[in-house]
């Protein structure tokens, strides 16, 4: 078990850059998970702290040992595909025992290494069938078979789950979860998926364009985005972002959009320009008696709660309120944000502006 | 430092194996562009020894291109007597050419009519094929058929058998019908064996084209028959072109029925290529002309071809 | 040529207008094997174009294909040929499978009388059963195997000097087999001129008739019989009889040593070839390729002689020519027999022999002039008196075959022995004959 | 093995297959073999059957 | 526009039976989802509407008139598939243009004009009209094929998962928008998807399908709130709804199994659970615990820091009862 | 988007015309569409196939046309199956068979292994390689017969140039021991590349991240070549390798034109030589029999092929 160091880590490929300079630590025994949208160059880390690519500069450690430039075969970690990269010409038993194999495991050892394995993961049944006949949660638990076989230091995963249907994912992600509180192996997960990110891991990069936008536990990134992007990508639906231009002094605890006067946390950076209002849908309160008004475009039924488009004077935005209190299309009311969790943007760079909400959480 | 993937090659991979490949390229190529020299050479020049490859040198291994091959291919000419010769001065180039030989051009010789032959048996036999096993790839491929496996596995077979052992009843059967050494004849022959390779062919092309296609166009109204014409063809084009230009290649090189089935009217080159007979014995320059200019197209094809070359030549099973 | 037999050659012309069609016109086509005669027989043909109105068309099929595409087609009941000149052997099968149209009533209407032609050709080419008065062909294309031989290589003194020392015997056109053997072997990989040359061509083709006509030229002299009694098919002793086997062994040893290198499957081609090419002091080939060699601008002329094929036991050549036939499948035959009747005008059969034809017409072969009107001519007439056959039997396709395979695998191939090739040959040959009913 | 053999049993079509291929490669073999003549002779008798058995058992169930 | 009736309708594929005897009344104007997991029917339901497939039996009305020997062309409806329904030879224009250029309707190519430019502006593509279908984006695509259905004023729209191949921000755009394209031209759409948000956004109302039948059929807040087994409340509600046997839980109770909803387990007293684990989604974090042996998930405010271990204690809210064999019991 | 505009596009939509469009059913459909081809196949392969069974027993004679016809039961195949020369020509067959396919399969590996590293201008190579296997075999086997001239032929001249023998010293047509090896080179020669692009095709299907899975689980190169590339590939190079076999059972033309079954009857073939029987001797009847077996022990080759077919196409 291990931790692992990111430092500076930088990947082109012919003119394309793949990962901008990236540096966060991975400690040991966690559950890490690598988030964004395709193409944001998550898989590319994966792929370099796996040694699939060389990275173009930059370093990693694992176990404070240096390991850039090696090999993957020379890392000692294990890798879990999208795919599951399952061996189809082998039976099941061959492909767990395959990295055994490789590194000269004598017979009975290889035996008893699988037996165990396939004893953690519930699979005795099926180790002399093909793979080719296996359903999609059996071959994902082959996979994690072949990578926990090894016992490496680290475990990587590249949208284990992304081949697996709606239903059983969340199944499957329930398990993986379990299986990593059991035996606490550092693990570093790629998704693309916010809830699952969210739901399953201890820490989470959120990358975009290249490169880290922010890097946190879940509810730190959910309540203190650093970024328009993050704050974006994480939560369903998204967190709204009231276009206004306006100006704001450093300690100001009040700003004023469209007109109307909103309470926000205390500012610990004076702005002036464009800027967004950035509230959660279940920070907003309907109610007749508040100041900022907009027109209910569409109400969407969900079970406890419903969600309301609404059109204002700053964009259409969405509230998440019970689903007994309501709302009629076409009708006015007035909204109430809960402020302490407002979080204000530059929408020039995108920016998280500081406040004593996210002071911690921001660096630089 | 440079970028590196697992599965990348290393630079010095590449440049090895980009010179074996191109090495055995260039052997491959050197009996190819040898005929297409050869059939530029005179017949003296032709079995020359050691063999001349420089063109235009007047090196021992040099060689003055002529057209003499291409000449001799075309037409037939017969030795005249030096009087005659002198009462006619040469009509044409072509005839300067043959004089050398104390002969005179009396006429064209089979291989246009033969070069013909292939062109109609060629196209006609395509058509025919594409045209029967794009309806049957079609109906094998979205309808349920009975016995849909054997009759497929029933239609591959017919390619599979020894053309020479088909030949016998074929034989007799074409001399009951009169269909001996006509271009109809042939044209049926080779459609029924072509037709495996397009029914095989097309059928993976409209497998590949799916289905909610023809059940919209069903739904907007139109019956199942406009959806196969207005939906399915169009979009089985490309999968229809190369379907057609193999089984033109095939018709195009096919050589037992031809030389068994045919004599004359509907014989097509493959078979009468060896056969061109110079003063003396074979005359190579025009053998080689006629290679050359028969392998050609095909040539051609194989170029325009190659993206479909694989899923031709695995009926279909596998795509590239 | 001389100016006399052109002279005979227009009063023929126009002797021949009588010939004149009163059907109407029609598109007639001739099938015949593709070489120099054939290209004569167009020129010929004009004439006949000419005075009968119809249209003469030609297909010619070159030599290795010639027996597969005719009989083939015959087979097939084509209509692709009005006239054949087919290859002797097949009239059997030609009379018997009803190919070709029995001619004696038209001779007899006509006037044509088989006695005007050289009895060997008539016996060889029109009859069936042999030498029965059953007429279906009209002798076409006198032809046997014969030599020809690098004159000047002969006439060089050096040359002769070095055969003198080789073999003390003076170097001359071959009297009998195992000379002609010696002198290929004194050729063999001489050099001459810079170059090595070899001894001499000779037939070794597999595929259609090639080796079977080049062994015969040896197993004929030696006394080759293919019966002890004509007609009772009675092989054994007479195929494979110890002349046989030693001739067999004669030709074996020929192709081994004294003929140049890749000559395994040589037939017609490939000797011509070898020939221009000044690769071979000798070569064996059809009389009918003599006048294009003769006319040859680099081996040719002064450079060339011919001669018969030596006798060894007996004299005797090996029989090639063909007879034309009236195809019975033909919707014109009455326009087809005309042809016929036009060809064997003996001044039609003049200009023939004048173009390149090997007449078989007693007028031209009779011509006291004719012995001189070509340096081959001589030894035609020679060749003509000795010829013999191959089996001309319905079955004669399975027959030959069986020969190809069997002399070549021995000679070519050297597999066993010639006893044993023979005797297997008399072997394959009985089993066809039981085939038949004839034994 | 003894999957094959209880395949066999049931009438499944993997191992028939296998075995009728196996009965075609030897019927091929004997063919062409350069050693004795008799498995020559008796060749085409293995092919039909195999080639036969196979038409037979592709309609077997998987 | 008109009622769509399907009595009793049945289809087996060899031994499965795809769908089992399927009543239901789609009113006029109705917005229907049809909700299940994969292979519980659904798709075979709407191929047996629009005559893609031959019904084993039953009967199926569309405005009225029995349409069972009609072929799809006969029995005028509209269908958007979950991909693959743009004609990739045919422009944007052409494609749209195809259900109208149908024998048919035959419409006069001036029309045809007039019609696909109408319907380009609703859809917001004017300016892709002449562009190969190829050359679009998914969400272009999709909302294309949408249109496609639209140009024609079918009795029903029918619509197979049409926003599954689509990202999370434009499903959830496209949703809000075709819900509002239904509403305006108060068409009868019957709409097939697993996903339960999209049955309870825009549903007027919900079928629930298992395994070929059809459980439940009601509007969502019917179906949430009075599911008719634990199959069908395990449809909806996110996360699942918890299914416990009732001797967990002090009192007298109505059945052996209890259905909690997480949002419905209050906090504070009542029985013992273990804490196995927080997940923190932000808006709401999911409380996985353990009450002897039987996993448990609740929901709990953001701010409250619960942690992994500890016992809390909860109460139940408007439980749900089942039998034995699932069924609800009232 | 307006409601106008909705509205207006709703209202403008006919009404629906007479419901009168019906076409031909799928079922009718499905028949029409496949009868075409059946017909053909039945009357130009099936109805054959049964006559040639059925003159399998018999002495027919094409080229006899009055002759008796008589059945003589099994005699043509028990002449066929005893007869040491034909044996022969199996043999002959058996060895262009075997030595065709070693020599394409192991060269036509090696180039798509080679080809598959992806160096630049694969592609154009590629295609350069291939064009030999598209050309008529016929005329291949023609022009190699001038190559293989002793003397004057490219072929000899190259290999004197490379060994300093003389060229006329060995004739690859005309030698007993040369001639089975001459046809060997040219077949090699010209579908090397078939094996090759079904070679690629198999690489090609291995996805990358296996070789990766396989790196991460520690396996040397040699390993991963024996352990993954060459059992993926495996049917890919089954298919191949049936394919050729099957092809070169049937081979004619390209040896027909080279060597026409010489020297001797060292590369005559089996169909060179049924040929024979029944084009050139016309025994149609005992040809027929011969066809037979050809066309059984072809059928036979032809279903194991069919399955490595479907093998592929699971991939």
């Amino acid at each position: 078990m291990a931790q692992i160091v990111i430092k500076n880590l930088k990947k082109q490929f012919g003119d394309f850059m793949a990962v901008r300079e990236s540096s966060f630590t991975i400690e040991d025994g966690e559950f890490f998970m690598l988030l964004g949208p395709s193409g944001c160059g998550k898989t590319t880390t994966l792929r370099m702290i796996a040694g699939l690519e060389l990275p173009t500069s930059g370093e990693i450690y694992l176990d404070g040992e240096e390991i850039s430039q090696r090999p993957p075969s020379e890392r000692d970690i294990a890798f879990v595909f999208q795919m599951f990269a399952l061996y189809p010409h082998m039976n099941v038993r061959r492909n767990i025992s395959y990295p055994l194999v490789s590194q000269g495991m004598p017979k009975t050892a290889v035996q008893a290494k699988v037996a165990e394995v396939a004893g953690i993961l519930g699979i005795e049944d099926i180790l002399d069938r093909p793979v080719g006949g296996l359903s999609g949660g059996d071959r994902q638990r082959v996979a994690l078979g072949r990578a926990i076989v090894r016992e490496p230091k680290a475990f990587m995963m590249d949208e284990p789950l992304g081949a697996l249907d709606a239903e059983f994912r969340e199944h499957m992600a329930e398990e993986l979860r379990a299986l990593h509180d059991r035996m606490g192996a550092t693990t570093v997960y790629v998704t693309h998926d916010q809830l699952e990110a969210m739901q399953m891991g201890d820490k989470i990069v959120v990358m975009n364009n290249a490169v880290v936008e922010q890097f946190g536990t879940p509810q730190e990134i959910y309540d203190k985005p650093a970024t328009m992007f993050v704050a974006d990508f994480i939560g369903s639906p998204s967190m709204n972002f009231l276009k206004f231009h306006g100006k704001l002094a450093g300690g100001a605890s009040e700003v004023s959009v469209h007109d109307v006067r909103c309470a926000v946390p205390t500012s610990r950076e004076p702005f002036e320009g464009d800027m967004a209002f950035g509230v959660r849908p279940e920070h907003i309160e309907l109610s007749d008696a508040a100041d900022f008004r907009a027109e209910v475009l569409a109400t969407e039924y969900l079970g406890t709660t419903q969600i309301v488009t609404l059109r204002t004077a700053g964009g259409d935005i969405k509230a998440r309120i019970p689903s007994h209190q309501v709302a009629r299309t076409g009708e006015t009311v007035g909204l109430n944000f809960k402020a302490s969790t407002v979080t204000l943007f530059d929408r020039q760079s995108g920016r998280a502006l500081k406040s004593e909400l996210n002071e911690g959480v921001l660096h630089g | 430092m440079s970028s590196f993937s697992v599965n990348e090659p290393s630079v010095r991979t590449k440049w090895f194996a980009g010179t074996l490949v191109i090495l055995y390229a260039i052997i491959t190529m050197i009996p190819l562009v040898w005929i297409a020299m050869t059939g530029f050479k005179s017949p003296a020049d032709a079995i020359s020894y050691p063999p001349k490859y420089i063109i235009g040198s007047d090196s021992d291994a040099g060689f003055q291109p002529t057209l003499e091959g291409y000449v001799n291919l075309f037409t037939t000419r017969t030795r005249q007597t030096q009087d005659y010769l002198e009462a006619n001065p040469p009509e044409s180039w072509a005839d300067e050419i043959v004089r050398k030989y104390d002969m005179v051009i009396v006429g064209p010789s089979k291989f246009g009519e033969r070069f013909l032959n292939s062109v109609i048996i060629g196209f006609g036999s395509t058509f025919l094929s594409v045209f029967l096993g794009t309806l049957a790839a079609y109906a094998f491929s979205r309808f349920k058929i009975p016995l849909a496996d054997d009759l497929l596995f029933f239609i591959l077979s017919t390619r599979m058998m020894p053309p020479i052992a088909v030949a016998i009843p074929i034989f007799l059967m074409f001399r009951n019908l009169g269909l001996s050494d006509t271009h109809l004849g042939m044209i049926l022959l080779y459609t029924a064996v072509n037709i495996s390779l397009a029914v095989w062919l097309l059928k993976s092309f409209i497998d590949g084209i799916p289905t909610e296609y023809e059940e919209a166009a069903l739904i907007d109204g139109y019956t199942r028959f406009q959806a196969f014409y207005k939906v399915v063809l169009p979009q089985a084009a490309t999968g229809i072109a190369s379907t057609a230009i193999f089984c033109l290649i095939f018709a195009w090189n096919e050589y037992a029925f031809a030389v068994l089935l045919t004599t004359a009217n509907a014989q097509t080159a493959p078979p009468f290529i060896p056969t061109i007979i110079g003063i003396g014995g074979l005359d190579w320059p025009a053998i080689a002309a006629g290679v050359t200019l028969f392998l050609l197209p095909v040539m051609v094809f194989t170029i325009l071809l190659r993206k479909h070359l694989l899923r031709g030549i695995t009926f279909g099973a596998v795509r590239k | 040529m001389s100016y006399s037999k052109l002279a005979t050659v227009s009063a023929i012309a126009l002797a021949a207008t009588g010939v004149a069609s009163t059907a109407q016109a029609e598109d007639l086509t001739l099938c015949w094997a593709a070489w120099d005669p054939a290209n004569a027989l167009v020129e010929l043909s004009k004439e006949f174009e000419a005075q009968s109105g119809h249209t003469m068309n030609f297909e010619f099929v070159p030599w290795p294909n010639f027996a597969d595409r005719m009989l083939n087609e015959l087979n097939s009941g084509g209509k692709l040929c009005d006239l054949l000149i087919g290859d002797s052997q097949w009239i059997g099968g030609g009379a018997e499978n009803g190919h070709y149209v029995k001619l004696n009533d038209f001779f007899d209407n006509e006037g044509i009388s088989m006695d005007d032609f050289a009895p060997a050709t008539v016996y060889a080419y029109s009859t069936w059963p042999k030498g029965t008065p059953n007429y279906y062909a009209l002798p076409a294309m006198g032809d046997a195997n014969g030599w020809f031989y690098r004159k000047d290589w002969f006439g060089r003194e050096d040359i002769q000097a070095a055969y003198k020392e080789a073999t003390g015997q003076d170097l001359r056109e071959p009297q009998s087999q195992t000379e002609m053997l010696q002198i290929a072997q004194f050729f063999q990989g001489r050099e001459i001129d810079g170059k090595t040359v070899y001894g001499a061509a000779i037939f070794t083709e597999r595929g259609s008739e090639g080796i079977t006509m080049g062994v015969t030229s040896a197993l004929y002299p030696w006394g080759f019989k293919y019966e002890n009694t004509p007609g009772q098919y009675d092989m054994e002793g007479a195929v494979n009889s110890p002349e046989a086997v030693e001739a067999l062994e004669f030709y074996k040893t020929f192709y081994e040593t004294a003929t140049p290198p890749g000559y395994t499957n040589s037939y017609m081609g490939e000797s011509l070839d070898a020939f221009k090419s000044g690769q071979v002091a000798m070569a064996m080939n059809w009389f009918a390729f003599f006048p294009g060699l003769y006319a040859d601008p680099v081996t040719g002329g002064d450079k060339i002689d011919f001669f018969v094929n030596p006798p060894q036991n007996i004299a005797a050549s090996t029989l090639g020519g063909q007879g034309i036939s009236v195809v019975s499948y033909s919707d014109k035959q009455d326009a087809a027999l005309e042809y016929i009747k036009w060809f064997s005008d003996p001044g039609v059969q003049a200009k023939w022999w004048e173009l390149g034809g090997y007449s078989a017409h007693n007028a031209v072969l009779q011509d006291p002039g004719f012995v001189d009107s070509q340096p081959f001519a001589g030894d035609f007439l020679l060749a003509m008196d000795g010829v013999l056959d191959f089996w001309q039997e319905p079955a004669y396709a399975e027959l030959l075959l069986a020969m190809q395979k069997r002399v070549h695998d021995f000679v070519v191939a050297d597999q066993g022995t010639a006893q044993e090739a023979l005797d297997k040959l008399i072997e394959d040959w009985t089993e066809v004959f039981e085939d038949e009913g004839k034994l | 093995m003894t999957r094959f053999f209880t395949g066999l049993m049931r009438l499944r079509r993997g191992p028939w297959e296998m075995l009728a291929t196996i009965i075609i490669a030897i019927g091929v073999f004997m063919l062409m073999q350069p050693f004795v003549i008799w498995a020559f002779t008796y060749s085409f008798v293995v092919t039909l059957t195999g080639t036969v058995m196979f038409i037979i058992v592709s309609h077997f169930p998987e | 526009m008109a009622e769509v009736q399907l009595n009793g309708i049945s289809k087996a594929f060899g031994a499965t039976r795809a769908v089992h005897d399927i009543s239901m009344t789609i009113g006029d104007g109705d917005f229907v989802v049809l909700l299940g997991p994969t292979g519980a029917g659904k798709t075979t339901t709407l191929r047996l509407i629009s005559g893609l497939e031959t019904l084993d039996s039953g009967s199926v009305f569309i405005g009225g008139r029995d349409v069972v020997n009609d072929t799809p062309a006969q029995r005028d409806v509209a269908m958007v598939f979950q991909q693959y329904s743009l004609y990739p030879h045919l422009t944007v224009r052409d494609n749209l243009a195809f259900p109208l250029r149908s024998p048919i309707l035959k419409t006069p190519e001036d029309e045809i004009t007039r019609k696909v430019q109408k319907i380009a502006e609703v859809l917001q593509i004017p300016h892709k009209l002449d562009n190969k279908a190829t050359a679009l984006s998914g969400g272009e695509m999709q909302r294309v094929s949408i249109g496609r259905a639209l140009v024609r004023n079918p009795s029903i729209y029918l619509m197979d998962e049409p926003l599954s191949s689509l990202d999370a921000k434009l499903r959830a755009d496209l949703r809000v928008e075709l819900k509002r394209i239904q509403a305006d031209l108060g068409s009868t759409l019957l709409y097939v998807t697993h996903d339960q948000i999209e049955a309870m956004t825009m549903a007027t109302h919900i079928g629930v399908l298992e395994e070929g039948r059809l459980v439940q059929y009601g509007t969502p807040k019917e179906i949430y709130e009075n599911p008719v087994s634990v199959y069908v409340a395990s449809r909806l509600g996110l996360p699942r709804i918890n299914i416990l046997p009732s001797t967990l839980f002090p009192g007298a109770h109505k059945g052996p199994q209890i259905g909690l909803r997480p949002e419905h387990i209050q906090q504070g007293d009542g029985t013992e659970a273990r804490v196995l684990r927080s997940e923190h989604l932000g808006d709401q974090t999911r409380l996985h615990l353990e009450v002897q042996g039987h996993p448990l998930t609740t929901l709990t405010d953001p701010n409250q820091q619960v942690a992994v271990g500890a016992t809390i204690k909860i109460n139940l809210q408007n439980p749900l009862y089942f039998d034995a064999s699932g069924a609800r019991i009232v | 988007m307006s409601d106008k505009t909705l509205d207006r596009v709703a209202s403008a939509t006919p009404p629906p015309v007479a419901r009168k469009i019906r076409g031909l059913s799928d079922r009718a459909i499905a028949w029409i569409f496949v009868a075409p081809t059946i017909f053909l196949l039945l009357a130009i392969n099936i109805f054959p196939l049964i006559w040639t069974i059925r003159l399998s027993f018999t002495n027919y004679k094409a080229n006899r046309i009055g002759r008796e016809v008589k059945e003589i039961g099994f005699r043509n195949y028990e002449r066929i199956l005893t007869d040491s020369d034909i044996w022969l020509n199996m043999q002959a067959t058996a060895h262009f068979l075997i030595w065709t396919i070693f020599f394409q399969v192991l060269i036509g590996f090696a180039l798509a292994w080679l080809i598959n590293k992806k160096f630049k201008g694969n592609d154009l190579w590629t295609t350069i390689i291939v064009l030999p296997m598209m050309l008529s075999p016929a005329v291949v086997g023609n022009f190699w017969k001038f190559l293989y001239q002793p003397q004057i032929g490219l072929f000899n001249y190259i290999i004197a140039f490379f060994t300093g023998k003389e060229p006329s010293s060995f004739q690859m047509l005309g030698e007993v021991n040369l001639a089975p090896w001459s046809i060997v080179i040219v077949d090699t020669w010209m579908w090397t590349p078939f094996v090759m692009l079904i070679c690629l095709a198999g690489l090609r299907s291995i996805p990358d991240y296996i070789y990766e899975a396989a790196e991460i689980d520690r396996a040397s190169k040699l390993r991963q070549f024996f352990t993954i590339t060459i059992p993926m590939v495996l049917p890919f190079l089954m298919l191949a390798v049936l394919f050729r076999g099957i092809e070169n059972f049937k081979m004619f033309d390209l040896v027909v034109q080279l060597t026409g079954g010489g020297p001797g009857s060292t590369t005559e073939l089996t169909s060179i030589n049924l040929k024979r029987e029944a084009f050139e001797k016309w025994r149609t009847g005992y040809a027929s029999a011969y066809a037979i077996i050809l066309f059984v022990t072809v059928f036979g080759l032809a279903s194991i092929y069919v399955k490595a077919l479907n093998k592929v196409k699971e991939r």
